[in-house]
C-alpha cells in the first residue's frame, strides 16, 4: 500500500485546483483571470476521471476479447463538464470584448477606477 | 398527460428559448415567455397538490430507473420551492414587455426573452431533479442565462457587474462539482436519495466531510451567504429591472434550497454530522450578514443597490433559520423563500417603473424626490413592501420573523432574538430614508407631473405588493407549505 | 504539466499564456488516453487544445496582449488557494486507492451499464450509450448550455445595425 | 485574406474530407469514440478553416449568418422534440423505447436522433462564436 502513488491523481487535481484559484484570485488581468478559470475547471477532469480507471482495463467500448473496461459514468460527466467549461469561456470572452470596448482596457483596479470616477462626475446616472 | 407534468414542468421553458430564437419576433417572443410561465406555474400547483395528496412523486426519465437513469423527484420542498418560482416568473413575464422593450436594444429584446426563459427552466430543473450531476447542469444553463440577463443592463457598469457574477458563480459550480465528485466517489451513486442511503455505510467521513465543505462553500457563493457575498450589489444594481426582480425573487432562493436538501435529506441521516459545529457557523454568519449587510443599506446612495444589500441581510434569515435547526425555525425560513421573494420581487417590478418614467439607468436615492405625488400608486406599493420587509404585522415579512423567533426562542436563545428584532429597527432605518425621499422632499420644480408606470408594469408590480400584504393575513398555503417542506426535512429519509 | 501550469500564472505576456494553455489542454487530453477515457480526450483535444484556444486568441486580437501590472498583493491569494488544496487534501486521504476494482464507482451502478448497455440499447460504445440514452436528459442539459452561450454571445456582440 | 495560391487549393480540397470525417465521426460514435459534440466542432472548424484562408466574407457567403442562428435552434428542438417525441408514444419524457415497436431499435433510433441533435447546435454555435469574435475585429473599438 503505496499511498503517495495511489493518490497520485488525487494530488495532481489539488495542484491544478490551487494554481487555477491562485491565477484566479491574483491576477487582475480579465483575461487572465479566464485563463484561470479554465484551470480550476479543467482539475475536475483528474478528479473523476483517473478514478475510473483501471489497471489492464481498456476503454468502455465493448468488444469481443476484453472483460475488463474503465468506468463510463465518469466519462460522460466530464464531457459535459468540458463543454459547460467552454460555453463560460466563450459568454466570458465576449464579456472582455465588450468591456475592453466600453473602457478601453482589462485590468480590474483600472476599471473600477474608473467606475468610482463615473459615479462622483455623474451622480445622476443619467444615460 | 398528468402523470407527466413533472418533465414538462422543465421541458416548456427549455423549449421555448429555441423557438424564441427560431422566430426572432419581439411579440412571439413575449407571447411565448408568458404563455410558459403561466403554465409553469399552472404544472407546480398541481405537483404541490399532487405532494401533498399522496406524498412524492417520482419520474424517472427515459424510463431509465434511478439510480441509473435521471430521476425527477417532488416533494414537500421541492413542491414548495417551485410554486414560489413560477409564481414569481408569471408575475415578471407580464411585466417584462414594456420594460424590456424601454431597456434593452432593439435586436436583442428577443434573446433577452430567450434568456428568460433558459433561466426559468435551469432554475426549475434544479429544484426539481433527484440528480446530483443533473442539478449541476441545470445550474450552470440558470447561471450562464443569468450572466447574459445582468450583463444586457444598459450602464457599462453592467458588463462588469456580470463579469464578476460569472467568475464568482463558476467557481461556485466548480466547488459543488467538487463536493459531488468526492461523494460520488465514495458512494457511486449520483443519485440523491440513492447517495444518502449509502453514506451511511462510508466509513473513512474525511471525503464526506470536504464534499460537505466544497458544496456549502460552492452554493455559498451562489446564494451570496455573507463573506462571499460581493457579486451581488452590483449584479443586481446595474441589471435590466425585469432581470434584477426575476434574480432577486428566485435566483438565491433556489441555491438556499439545494442546501436544504444536501443537508437535510442526503447529509443528515450520516450519524457524523450530528456533532460538527455547522449550527454555530451559520448562525454567526447570518447574524453578521443581518446586521453588517443592513448597515451598508443605511448609508447607500443608490436605491437598487440599497435594496441589493437588504437582499443579503435578508438572505441571512433564511439561513438563520438553517443554523437555529428546528420545527420553527426551518419552517421560518423556507417561508421566507416565498415572502422574500414575493416583497423583493415587488419592490424592484416597481423601481423598474420609477426608472421608465424617470428616463435613468441609475436611480440615486434623490431621484425619487417628489415621487409620492408624481406616482403615488407606485410610493404606496413601495411603503407596503418596505413594511414587509422590515417584517410589520400584518405584511408577509412578520409571519417570517414570527416563525424565526419562535424558533430561536424555543431553543432558549434570547440574545438571537435581540439580533433579528436589531436588525428589523436597521431595517426600518433604511426602509425610512426611501420614504423620506419619496414623500418629504419636494420634486424638482421642472419635473413631469403626475405620471403612473405603464398599466402592464403597474399591475403586475401591484398584484405582487398584495401578495406580500395576503401572505401576511392568509397564511393556509404558505406556512401551512412551508411547515410540510419543514416536517420532512426533519424526518430525513423515510 | 504541473510544470506548465505554473509557468501559466507567471507568464505575463498575454499570448504566451495562451500559447501555455494550450499546450496544457493537449497534456491534459494526453493525459485523458492514458486513464482510457478515449471519448473525453478526444473533446479535450477538439474544445480545450482547439476551440477554447481560437477563441482565446479571437478574443485577443481584439482586446490587445500585454499585461501590464505586475502582481498585486499575491501572498493573500496564495494562502487562501493552498488552504483550500489542503481541506481538499485532508478529504482525499480517504479516497480509494487508484485502480482499486472494489471501490463504490467500480460495484455500484457502473456495472449494470457494461454488462447490460450494448444489450439494451444495442450501442456497444457504453460512453454513447450513457450519454444519449440512460442519462440523456443530461446531454440535453449540456447542449442547451452550448445553446445559451452561443445565444449569449450573439446578445453581447451583435453590432448595431445603425451607429450614431 | 491571403493569396497564397498553394493554401487555397489545399484548403478546397481539405474541406470535403474534413466535413467527411465529421460526419464519419457523428456516426460511428455508436462503435468508436465520438459524437454528436466532437463532430459538431470538427464540422465548425473545418468552416472556420475555410474562412481563414478565404475571408471571413466567402465563408459567410457560404454559411450565412441566419442559417447559423437558425440553426442553432434547431438542434436544441429537435433534441427536445425526441423526448416529446418519446411522451406523444405513450412513454415517459426522452423514452426511446417507444419509439420502435423493438426497443433495442427503438434505443437506436432515439440516440440516432440525438446525437444529429447535439451535433447541429454544436456546430452552429461553433462556428457563429467565430463570426461573431472574427466580426467584431473589423470595427472593434468604435462599438
Amino acid at each position: 500500500m503505496s499511498t503517495v502513488a495511489g493518490h497520485y491523481s488525487y494530488w495532481m487535481t489539488i495542484v491544478l485546483i490551487v494554481a487555477g484559484m491562485y491565477i484566479l484570485i491574483a491576477r487582475g488581468n480579465l483575461m487572465k483571470k479566464l485563463l484561470g478559470l479554465a484551470v480550476l475547471q479543467s482539475s475536475v477532469y483528474l478528479l473523476y476521471i483517473a478514478p475510473a480507471k483501471l489497471l489492464g482495463g481498456t476503454a468502455p467500448i465493448v468488444a469481443q476479447g476484453y472483460t475488463v473496461y474503465s468506468n463510463p459514468l465518469p466519462h460522460v460527466l466530464i464531457l459535459t463538464a468540458i463543454v459547460v467549461g467552454v460555453a463560460t469561456l466563450a459568454l466570458g470572452l465576449a464579456m472582455v470584448v465588450r468591456i475592453r470596448e466600453a473602457y478601453g482596457s482589462i485590468e480590474e483596479d483600472e476599471i473600477l477606477a474608473r467606475d468610482r470616477a463615473d459615479d462622483d462626475r455623474a451622480p445622476d446616472g443619467a444615460r | 398527460m398528468l402523470e407527466h407534468v413533472p418533465a414538462l414542468q422543465v421541458a416548456l421553458p427549455l423549449v421555448a428559448a429555441p423557438l424564441i430564437v427560431l422566430v426572432r419576433s419581439r411579440r412571439f417572443a413575449w407571447l411565448a415567455t408568458t404563455v410558459v410561465s403561466y403554465l409553469c406555474l399552472l404544472f407546480s400547483i398541481q405537483l404541490a397538490w399532487r405532494v401533498a395528496a399522496s406524498g412524492p412523486v417520482s419520474y424517472a426519465i427515459g424510463s431509465w430507473p434511478p439510480p441509473w437513469g435521471i430521476e425527477y423527484r417532488v416533494d414537500a420542498l421541492s413542491a414548495f420551492v417551485l410554486v414560489a418560482v413560477s409564481l414569481t416568473a408569471s408575475f415578471v413575464a407580464p411585466y417584462a414587455q414594456r420594460s424590456i422593450a424601454v431597456e434593452v436594444a432593439r435586436d436583442r429584446q428577443y434573446l433577452m426573452y430567450a434568456m428568460y426563459c433558459l433561466s426559468l427552466a435551469g432554475l426549475l430543473g434544479i429544484v426539481i431533479t433527484g440528480d446530483a450531476f443533473n442539478l449541476f447542469v441545470f445550474l450552470e444553463i440558470s447561471s450562464l442565462a443569468s450572466y447574459v440577463l445582468v450583463a444586457l443592463g444598459q450602464r457599462r457598469q453592467a458588463l462588469m457587474a456580470a463579469y464578476q457574477y460569472m467568475l464568482m458563480g463558476t467557481v461556485g459550480a466548480t466547488f459543488y462539482v467538487i463536493g459531488v465528485g468526492l461523494l460520488y466517489l465514495m458512494t457511486g451513486t449520483l443519485n440523491l436519495v440513492d447517495m444518502a442511503e449509502r453514506l451511511r455505510a462510508v466509513e473513512d467521513a474525511r471525503p464526506v466531510l470536504v464534499a460537505l465543505a466544497f458544496i456549502t462553500v460552492g452554493m455559498g457563493l451562489k446564494l451570496a451567504l455573507f463573506p462571499l457575498h460581493h457579486w451581488l450589489p452590483n449584479a443586481y444594481a446595474y441589471a435590466p429591472s425585469m432581470a434584477t426582480a426575476f434574480l432577486a425573487a428566485t435566483g438565491t432562493k433556489v441555491s438556499v434550497y439545494v442546501l436544504l436538501r444536501y443537508y437535510f435529506t442526503v447529509f443528515d441521516p450520516v450519524p457524523l454530522f450530528s456533532h460538527l459545529p455547522t449550527e454555530e457557523v451559520f448562525v454567526a454568519l447570518s447574524v453578521a450578514a443581518m446586521i453588517v449587510a443592513s448597515f451598508i443599506a443605511v448609508f447607500e446612495k443608490d436605491v437598487k443597490r440599497l435594496f441589493a444589500w437588504s437582499s443579503v441581510a435578508q438572505i441571512g434569515y433564511i439561513t438563520l433559520g438553517i443554523g437555529v435547526d428546528n420545527q420553527s425555525s426551518l419552517t421560518g425560513s423556507i417561508v421566507h423563500l416565498l415572502n422574500h421573494g414575493v416583497t423583493k420581487g415587488a419592490i424592484f417590478l416597481l423601481l423598474g417603473g420609477v426608472a421608465l418614467r424617470a428616463g435613468l439607468a441609475a436611480l440615486p436615492l434623490r431621484s425619487l424626490a417628489g415621487l409620492g405625488r408624481r406616482m403615488p400608486l407606485t410610493a404606496f406599493g413601495l411603503v407596503i413592501a418596505g413594511l414587509s420587509l422590515v417584517g410589520v404585522p400584518g405584511t408577509a415579512g412578520f409571519i417570517t420573523k414570527w416563525y424565526l423567533v419562535l424558533g430561536a426562542l424555543e431553543r432558549g436563545w434570547w440574545w438571537l432574538v435581540a439580533a433579528i428584532v436589531g436588525s428589523s429597527l436597521i431595517a426600518v432605518a433604511y426602509v425610512w430614508r426611501v420614504v423620506e425621499a419619496m414623500y418629504l422632499h419636494p420634486g424638482d420644480a421642472g419635473a413631469p407631473h403626475r405620471r403612473e408606470a405603464p398599466p402592464a408594469m403597474l399591475a403586475a408590480a401591484g398584484a405582487m405588493v398584495l401578495l406580500c400584504v395576503y401572505f401576511g393575513f392568509e397564511t393556509g398555503f404558505s406556512v401551512g407549505g412551508a411547515a410540510d417542506a419543514a416536517a420532512f426535512l426533519l424526518r430525513g429519509l423515510r | 504539466m504541473a510544470a506548465v501550469v505554473v509557468a501559466l500564472a507567471l507568464q505575463r505576456n498575454l499570448f504566451g499564456a495562451v500559447v501555455l494553455f494550450g499546450i496544457y489542454s493537449f497534456l491534459m487530453a494526453t493525459v485523458l488516453v492514458a486513464l482510457d477515457a478515449v471519448d473525453v480526450a478526444m473533446t479535450e483535444a477538439a474544445v480545450g487544445a482547439g476551440v477554447s484556444t481560437v477563441l482565446l486568441l479571437g478574443a485577443l486580437y481584439l482586446v490587445g496582449g500585454m499585461e501590464t501590472k505586475p502582481l498585486v498583493r499575491p501572498l493573500a491569494p496564495l494562502a487562501l488557494s493552498l488552504a483550500v488544496g489542503a481541506v481538499l487534501a485532508y478529504g482525499m486521504q480517504g479516497l480509494p486507492e487508484f485502480s482499486d476494482p472494489q471501490a463504490p464507482i467500480h460495484v455500484h451502478v457502473a456495472p449494470r451499464y457494461l454488462n447490460q448497455g450494448p444489450k439494451e440499447t444495442g450501442v456497444p460504445n457504453v460512453v454513447t450509450a450513457v450519454l444519449a440514452s440512460y442519462r440523456g436528459f443530461d446531454t440535453l442539459g449540456e447542449t442547451v448550455v452550448v445553446f445559451t452561450a452561443g445565444a449569449g454571445v450573439i446578445a453581447l456582440l451583435r453590432r448595431r445595425q445603425k451607429r450614431k | 485574406m491571403t493569396g497564397d495560391l498553394v493554401l487555397r487549393i489545399v484548403a478546397k480540397l481539405l474541406m470535403p474530407f474534413m466535413l467527411l470525417f465529421a460526419l464519419y465521426v457523428q456516426f460511428h460514435g455508436d462503435y468508436g469514440p465520438g459524437g454528436g459534440f466532437q463532430a459538431g466542432v470538427i464540422a465548425a472548424t473545418a468552416i472556420v478553416f475555410y474562412a481563414i484562408t478565404f475571408g471571413l466574407a466567402a465563408a459567410q457567403r457560404m454559411v450565412p449568418e441566419r442559417l447559423v442562428e437558425r440553426l442553432l435552434a434547431v438542434g436544441v428542438l429537435l433534441y427536445a422534440g425526441v423526448g416529446f417525441a418519446g411522451l406523444a408514444l405513450g412513454g415517459n419524457y426522452l423514452d426511446y423505447f417507444v419509439l420502435d415497436p423493438d426497443s433495442v431499435h427503438g434505443q437506436h433510433r432515439g440516440i440516432f436522433w440525438v446525437e444529429a441533435g447535439v451535433g447541429i447546435t454544436v456546430a452552429a454555435v461553433m462556428l457563429k462564436l467565430f463570426y461573431m469574435f472574427a466580426g467584431r475585429g473589423r470595427d472593434a473599438g468604435d462599438a
